[in-house]
């Protein structure tokens, strides 16, 4: 495990600055990463939050609808979904879609375009009158606008049969009602973007996420590995070193020692052949006691290598 | 990212809505205007009546999330979203989006929703 | 004289259609309705009046659209059953009653032929009440003028076309339109045919209810078309005139009206109207609509104090209608949970 | 009466004038007692039985019409039915009552009592007939409404009787009428033979 963590490196100093140095990258990219979820997430959850509450608000406005349905079956009778379904020609009430920006992801935005269609060459010609899209819709459509009422006294039959729809009896049911799924058309226009976006970001903020769980649990795991180890190696190096220097010293030591004893024993040698020569028993007499208590240099120094070498 | 160049493409034409349901919430929406029939033998709406089976609305619904390229919004009644709740969690694109309505005769149950499960989940929310 | 004459023929269809105008469902039973939970709990009650035959044989889970049906293959049943016995007069008058459909098939086959769709996939659509002959040859037909020439020229709705509709301008003109137009030449000859050709008691009693007919629809015409492009002089060619139903100075106001305000300045010169007018207004939980239900179910009501007329089976007819869209109403609401709205019925009897 | 008798042969159109009315006296007078009694006795209850019949189909029809949604009404309501039939067993009464009153020819024709009772019986029948005919009709609508009314509501059926009690009592009156009238009358056989 920890060897897989590890970068195949050679542990040196100018390896560590560089793998310092990407993981210094690689932090800040896990900030921005982690930010850019963040943002995400928190978008996220808005648009979760959104959901739960258009998708209730467009059940009610449904079943609002669903509702004035009944009554318009009540007033005008069954046949009127014949008459309806046969009566669809072109659709009059489109989506167009529109793209936000959100932290690097772009996120459609549907919008309900409705409005006769014109028969002249502008085949796609539309007036938004949908309430909640007008402010943006406006602006783009005056030129449509101008064109719809050129096209306006052109259109007869066929187009405009929804405007007379139930005219004899139960229009004002049929228009009631119309605004009623109109409304929850639009309530589900909205949901379907955030359904989208909420798709969208899923993808993105999963894709994010596993960005900044890679870093974190394997990039910057590995960088830091990498940097212990190196780190682990150049001390031990240095270890090394310190050893090497130390038995190099002690060496040196013994050494100086060896030849500090047997300058002592020649010197002592030396004495003693003086000595001899000299009068033996009275030097005898006053030396032993000294002799005796004193260690010698050599058993000084094989205690402090028994310390120095534990081995 | 993938799909966003595909939604980038959408940007020229405004796409249309489409519908499956029962008699009377297709009714409904038709009266919005959002019905086409400019083909005649493939309007953008399917009514499911008592004796449609399961696999006409199955057809249907791979046809308009599918083959159709002009369609940007499927929207489905719970109940016949149930009958065929494989291919509703088989369909994994984004345009168009699929939508599932509360039916007519069924108080909406947010519990049956495939989209409304996976967002209470990640919100944490039980049992509303 | 109808007195002494009217049951030779009709006797027994009269005498039938009162029984079952009697077992329709009454104020309690629509209380006792509006009170179930679901749509079987409907059944168990139904069960108990004339429906419960039509229905058991429904699968379980009662669908309103399957309680519809049911509803609609009765009054079908019902009324195919009374004109396969009627004799001459009667039946022409039963046919009359019929053609209210006829014009929302044949409209609804104008359109699908202005569409260019199958028509005989429209053909199921139809209401069985208002088929007519040579509708297996319609698979044959392309344009709206072959509808005319190869079907319409048979129906007895053909009069009603050449009166209101050039055949030329079958294509461009708005059906709704033309069905409105048809409408109104449908009552003007129905209005003839039960006062002039008919007439006695039956003339007296449908000369109301046709003329009521004709006013709602005057009233309709107007408040729909008010915020529509339609012109004023197009609406006045729309409304269907009676003798016996709004006066012309009504008629003139209405036709000119702008809004609301002066429909309800126009209205107020006739009491009957009037009341409804501002009863609809009191009340905002029913409607104008609700509110000409009620009485016309209470003018179809009195039809049948009197005796020996045909009006009773235009009142039954109706009332049978009205009953479907009470019990299609309540069921409904049931299953859509609206259980307050449920007792918002119009009850006919 | 003129003695004119030639005119009437060579101009029977003349008898839409006024003045030619004379010669109608003359037919009446050449027409036989006999003629007129037994008429009398046809209208009695040929008129009853019409009005009888008539009423029962007014009624039947809608009590058949009626009893397929409440099939109780039936028994009840075959009071109404028995009322109409009542009416020709008036008449019947009546008929029976008036021939007992003509005997075998044994007088000339133009006696007076004879005259008396051929005009005597003519107009009684008459009476029973119409005053029958038209209380079978009355019977009989107001029998069909009672049935309608029957199966709307039951509780009713006992006052809707009493109106039509009263309507079956018009014939009665005839009936009573006729019969006095007829009492007074005689053609040939015993009665002639009492004089």
């Amino acid at each position: 495990m920890s060897q897989r963590q590890v970068l195949p490196v050679v542990p040196s100093r100018m390896t560590l600055t560089q793998v310092k140095a990407r993981l210094q990258g690689a932090r800040r990219g896990h900030a921005l990463l982690k930010k850019k979820s963040d943002a995400l997430t928190a978008r996220f959850r808005a648009i979760l939050r959104e959901i739960v509450d258009k998708k209730q608000r467009a059940a009610e406005l449904l079943r609002d609808a669903s509702f004035r349905f009944v009554a318009v079956k009540y007033v005008v009778g069954d046949e009127l979904k014949h008459i309806v379904q046969e009566s669809v020609e072109r659709a009059e009430t489109r989506l167009r879609v529109r793209f936000d920006n959100v932290a690097g992801v772009s996120l459609p935005c549907y919008r309900c375009v409705s409005g006769s269609v014109s028969t002249g060459p502008v085949a796609t010609s539309t007036i938004a009158t949908a309430a909640a899209a007008a402010a943006v819709a406006v602006a783009r459509n005056d030129g449509y606008a101008e064109d719809m009422r050129a096209a306006g006294p052109v259109q007869t039959g066929v187009a405009s049969v929804a405007q007379y729809r139930g005219l004899g009896r139960g229009g004002q049911q049929i228009a009631a009602c119309r605004e009623a799924y109109n409304e929850a058309l639009l309530a589900l226009v909205e949901l379907a973007s955030l359904q989208t976006s909420y798709l969208i970001l899923d993808e993105a903020i999963k894709v994010t996420n596993r960005r900044v769980n890679a870093l974190e649990n394997v990039l910057i795991p590995r960088l830091e590995n990498t940097i212990a180890y190196i780190l682990s190696e150049l001390d031990e190096q240095e270890r090394e070193e310190f050893f090497r220097l130390k038995l190099v010293q002690n060496r040196k030591k013994r050494e100086l020692a060896r030849t500090q004893a047997q300058e002592l024993r020649a010197r002592e040698r030396r004495a003693a052949q003086a000595l001899r020569a000299f009068d033996m028993n009275s030097f005898e007499q006053a030396l032993e006691p000294d002799a005796a208590n004193t260690p010698s240099i050599l058993e000084q120094i094989a205690g402090a290598d028994a310390d120095l070498l534990p081995i | 990212m993938t799909d966003a160049g595909d939604l980038a493409s959408v940007k020229d034409a405004d796409r249309l809505i489409a519908i499956i349901g029962d008699e009377d919430t297709v009714t409904g929406f038709l009266l919005t205007g959002i019905g086409d029939r400019t083909r005649p033998t493939d309007p953008t709406y399917l009514v499911v009546r008592r004796d449609t089976s399961d696999a006409t609305i199955a057809e249907a619904f791979e046809h308009f999330t599918r083959q159709r390229k002009d369609v940007g919004m499927v929207l489905i009644t719970q109940n016949i979203a149930n009958r065929i709740r494989s291919n509703i969690e088989g369909y994994t694109g984004r345009v168009p989006a699929v939508i599932e309505i509360p039916s007519k005769d069924q108080v909406y149950d947010p519990r049956q929703d495939t989209l409304m499960q996976r967002v209470q989940r990640l919100l944490g929310i039980r049992d509303r | 004289m109808d007195m002494l004459t009217f049951n030779a023929d009709n006797g027994y269809l009269e005498a039938v259609v009162r029984g079952l105008k009697a077992s329709l469902l009454r104020r309690q039973d629509y209380t006792n309705l509006a009170q179930c939970e679901s749509p079987e709990d409907m059944r168990t009650i139904l069960n108990s009046s004339d429906y419960g035959l039509w229905l058991q044989n429904e699968p379980a889970p009662l669908q309103t659209q399957a309680l519809y049906d049911c509803l609609m293959n009765r009054l079908v049943y019902d009324f195919r059953s009374i004109r396969g016995q009627s004799y001459a007069p009667l039946s022409t008058f039963l046919d009359y009653v019929t053609y209210p459909y006829m014009i929302d098939n044949l409209v609804l086959l104008l359109m699908g032929v202005l569409r260019n769709r199958d028509l005989s996939e429209l053909l199921d659509k139809c209401h069985p009440l208002g088929l007519f002959e040579g509708i297996a040859t319609l698979t044959a037909i392309h344009s709206p003028e072959e509808l005319y020439r190869e079907i319409l020229v048979d129906t007895p709705l053909a009069p009603y076309f050449a009166e209101c509709v050039n055949v030329h301008d079958l294509t461009e003109m708005n059906v709704e339109i033309i069905r409105n137009l048809l409408y109104k030449a449908y009552l003007t000859d129905f209005y003839q045919l039960c006062v002039e050709r008919i007439g006695g008691m039956t003339g007296s009693i449908m000369a109301t209810l046709i003329a009521f007919e004709a006013d709602r629809r005057v009233i309709n015409i107007t408040l729909n078309s008010l915020e529509t492009s339609l012109r004023k002089d197009e609406r006045m060619m729309l409304f269907p005139r009676v003798p016996g139903g709004l006066d012309d100075e009504i008629i003139q106001r209405l036709g000119r009206a702008d809004d609301l305000q002066a429909v309800a300045m126009a209205l107020d010169l006739s009491s009957t109207y009037r009341a409804l007018f501002q009863r609809a207004a009191e009340r905002g939980e029913y409607s104008l609509e609700d509110q000409f239900l009620e009485f016309e179910m209470k003018l179809l009501r009195e039809s049948f104090d009197a005796q020996f007329h045909y009006g009773v089976f235009y009142a039954y007819f109706r009332m049978l209608e009205q009953e479907i869209r009470n019990l299609t109403w309540i069921a409904e609401c049931i299953t859509q949970k609206q259980f307050a709205h449920a007792s918002r019925v119009v009850p006919i009897l | 009466m003129q003695p004119n008798g030639a005119a009437p042969l060579n101009c029977l159109w003349r008898w839409v004038l006024p003045e030619c009315w004379g010669p109608l006296g003359i037919l009446f007078e050449q027409i036989s007692p006999y003629w007129f009694a037994y008429v009398g006795v046809a209208l009695a209850i040929g008129l009853s039985v019409l009005g009888a019949a008539w009423g029962i189909f007014i009624t039947g029809s809608s009590l058949v019409g009626a009893s397929i949604q409440a099939p109780r009404i039936t028994s009840k309501n075959l009071v109404s039915v028995i009322f109409c039939e009542a009416v020709a067993i008036y008449g019947i009464i009546a008929a029976i009552v008036m021939a007992t009153r003509i005997g075998y020819a044994s007088v000339a024709e133009s006696d007076p009592v004879t005259k008396f009772g051929g005009y005597a019986l003519f107009a009684a029948g008459l009476v029973v007939g119409l005053s029958n005919l038209f209380c079978g009709l009355s019977v009989g609508v107001t029998g069909s409404s009672c049935a309608l009314a029957d199966a709307q509501d039951a509780t009713i059926f006992v006052k809707l009787l009493i109106v039509e009690i009263f309507a079956s009592a018009l014939g009665l009156f005839g009936v009573i009428v006729g019969i006095i009238i007829s009492s007074k009358a005689t053609l040939g056989g015993d009665a002639s033979a009492g004089r």
